[in-house]
């Protein structure tokens, strides 16, 4: 079986550690905060210019003046700052920010990544996701192993315009966990349920599998 | 004091001198802490052929995204435009044309368009697919692009609160890119929610001195939500 | 919350992992806003062949000026120098290296090393006389030199309350060059007057948020007066 | 009469606007502050790190966080700001002080100055000086027309290391105020009772001397 979109974050979330600065890009990166281990604290930052991002607010808190980098109503934590973007740019391209977790369209054996345009289609921006992947070191990319028509996403070379170069080393998708390492996909783990040979054949690129892949497990 | 009264009675007065031609550098991300008014005021005025240096054009209908409809803009500079149809028609007429920046580096350059650094390296040099032969320069064994500084003739900035002096404080993260369009224009207005007695606000917790500031207008605001998110109730 | 608890029970604490050899960001303008503990912690611990930033060097038995005494310090990198006899005799002697940088490009290398951003355009071309053969670029009809980023083994600042996250706020003038070398430390270690609750410091009053600093430390302060001028009774 | 470090003052108080901010260096130019007249304010900013610097404090208000760029103790005036050193000089670099008045070794016709170093003796560092003049389009140099050995410091080519290249326009001296044009100064006015003559035997560099030079006048 495929990994849910909440069970990706879950994986995701097996990553963080205490005391970690975690900036989340949209979609299923946002569901991590929901996983963080009881154990431990982390703090989002958004790049319009908080850290500390708490939950979203109730109808009687909501605060237009409040958002995240997605756009959506949020809420801070205790011990949360607020700055400007120049700020927040500085904190990510400084290379402060421990952990950047985002989607993706595309990665490549050689750790590109696209991310932000499909020509043919409308050129709508990239936002704040090249100065990201290209000031973190820690990046985890989430996203679906193929397309809907079957088509990897695991690539020998991106096809798509990049958003950030040979910047990726950790991958999940709805079947695997991979490591890039050595102009490679290396098999870490799989999704429960799901084989090996499920991962071949929808591995585009150069894909290394070790002789034991363990499955994902879940608490 | 006249001389540091930058407090003007109206929006007519606030944009005086815009013109045809002139390039705008605006605050706000998404519709959060967007100087809507101003933007309101120039569409009133109909001044043209405009160059907007903003991280995004406002949606449909409201923020940056009025001036389209009378097609009050040649350029955007932006980093994302993602949220407006009639944003995406004119730009597949040729009516409209984008300059696509990352966020962060837009947000330096026009910290370094107000602070007099005329360029600076914060991008590695591949982002090149995305510009027009920019230089580049080797550090540390990674080639970086040269990016130059913006400069606008207008800033517009949303603010809090400020006083006469033109002082700034800004709200939660409708900071964003305010404080940064506000060092960088030629003339630099304000729109505020209140203004406040000089002296009031602590000199350690303004955002923007007063030296940045060239008006203030005091406004009310929609405030429009981009993205209503709430909790679900527990 | 362990992972966050940045504070540290000891200066000998906060500096560990000082080695010889290191460079070392400083806050402070003159002797307002020196991490004067972690200096004396310095010179207690005897580290040598310090290569030091910080925009003065302190004066003659306070501030960086102690660590000459013992001749910790190889280098200087400075804007101003002049209230040290025992700075001057070690310069002659050639026991020690200075690198003068004006003041605001001091500052900006800082804040480019924290920034990650690698080089940048502070000051016109002809101040090369001061300078090794830097590279320089030509805007707007003027020559600029090519500046790059300074970044510390350690940055030591003074800040007036921090909470055990890191976030921290400075007093007045105290403000100065601590900010900046903040965020440019691989170690960053504030020294303050007070550890305040998290939640206590208002978000947007936070001069320097806690992503930037790694150890902090309290501690009670001379704080120096340099030149006291007071207004003659009237 | 040559003027004393107090007509200096009030004399460059007279080129002061209403609503100006205005950087004073240490020496002569702080004394400026004093002769701002009463019809109009201004800002003062320091470099170090703060904008709207008042008065010296008393013996009960002194406060070692408190300090101008001269390092002395100082007060705030109601609408002050204060910041980091890095904003300060965005302030300074980016052209938005109106007015920056400082002390100088020498200027030439070309508009150089040399105010930070003497070569032989020792190297102090040139502070905030070079930021300044780069910075602003509105410089006055305040300075004695020559050396006590009576040697001008008006010159036709700096012989010290510069602080500013072509960026002096204004010199007052205790002789006379003069203007920079077109690589030659123009003697504007003469402090009161010293002669056109006197002036032209102190000036090194080429000067313009127009037919009627008035003498300053002091309220």
């Amino acid at each position: 079986m495929s990994l849910t979109r909440e069970q990706m974050a879950q994986r995701v979330a097996q990553e963080l550690q205490d005391g970690f600065y975690v900036n989340l890009g949209i979609g299923i990166p946002t569901l991590v905060a929901n996983y963080v281990p009881d154990n431990m604290e982390v703090m989002l930052q958004s790049e319009n210019g908080l850290l500390g991002m708490g939950e979203f607010p109730t109808e009687d808190t909501i605060d237009a003046d409040m958002i995240n980098a997605g756009k959506q109503t949020v809420t801070t934590v205790k011990g949360a700052s607020i700055f400007s973007s120049a700020e927040s740019f500085a904190m990510i391209r400084g290379g402060h920010v421990d952990l950047t977790v985002l989607g993706a369209f595309e990665v490549d054996v050689n750790g590109n990544i696209a991310s932000w345009m499909i020509p043919s289609k409308l050129i709508k921006g990239m936002g704040g996701a090249m100065d990201l992947v290209a000031g973190a070191e820690n990046i985890i990319v989430t996203m679906t192993h193929a397309s809907k028509d079957g088509e990897s996403k695991l690539l020998s070379n991106c096809s798509l315009p990049l958003t950030g170069k040979g910047c990726i080393k950790k991958v999940l998708t709805d079947l695997a966990w991979l490591e890039i390492e050595d102009g490679a996909f290396v098999l870490k783990e799989r999704a429960p349920g799901v084989s090996v040979e499920d991962i071949i054949e929808k591995t585009q690129g150069k894909l290394i599998v070790p002789d034991h892949v363990p499955e994902m497990v879940f608490a | 004091m006249a001389g540091f009264d930058k407090v003007v009675a109206s929006y007519e007065e606030a944009m005086t001198g815009l013109e045809d031609g002139m390039t705008i550098l605006a605050g706000g991300f998404g519709l959060c802490g967007i100087p809507e008014n101003l933007i309101a005021e120039i569409k009133r005025k109909g001044t043209r052929d405009l160059t907007i240096v903003s991280n995004n054009c406002g949606v449909d209908g409201f923020g940056l995204g009025i001036l389209l409809e009378d097609k009050q803009v040649r350029k955007m500079v932006s980093s994302y435009v993602g949220e407006n149809a009639l944003f995406e028609k004119q730009l597949l007429n040729g009516e409209l044309e984008v300059e696509l920046t990352p966020q962060g580096t837009l947000a330096e350059k026009m910290r370094a368009g107000g602070a007099g650094i005329p360029a600076f390296t914060p991008q590695q040099a591949w982002v090149r697919q995305l510009q027009k032969a920019k230089e580049t320069k080797e550090f540390h064994g990674r080639e970086y692009l040269l990016e130059e500084a913006i400069v606008g003739d207008f800033a517009i900035v949303k603010g809090w609160k400020a006083d006469r002096y033109g002082n700034v404080i800004y709200r939660h993260t409708a900071q964003n890119f305010n404080p940064l369009a506000a060092t960088a224009g030629k003339i630099t207005v304000v729109e505020v929610e209140e203004i406040v007695e000089v002296g009031e606000l602590d000199p350690a917790h303004i955002h923007t001195p007063g030296i940045y500031v060239n008006r203030v207008v005091l406004g009310t605001f929609e405030k429009r939500i981009e993205k209503r998110t709430v909790k679900s109730a527990e």
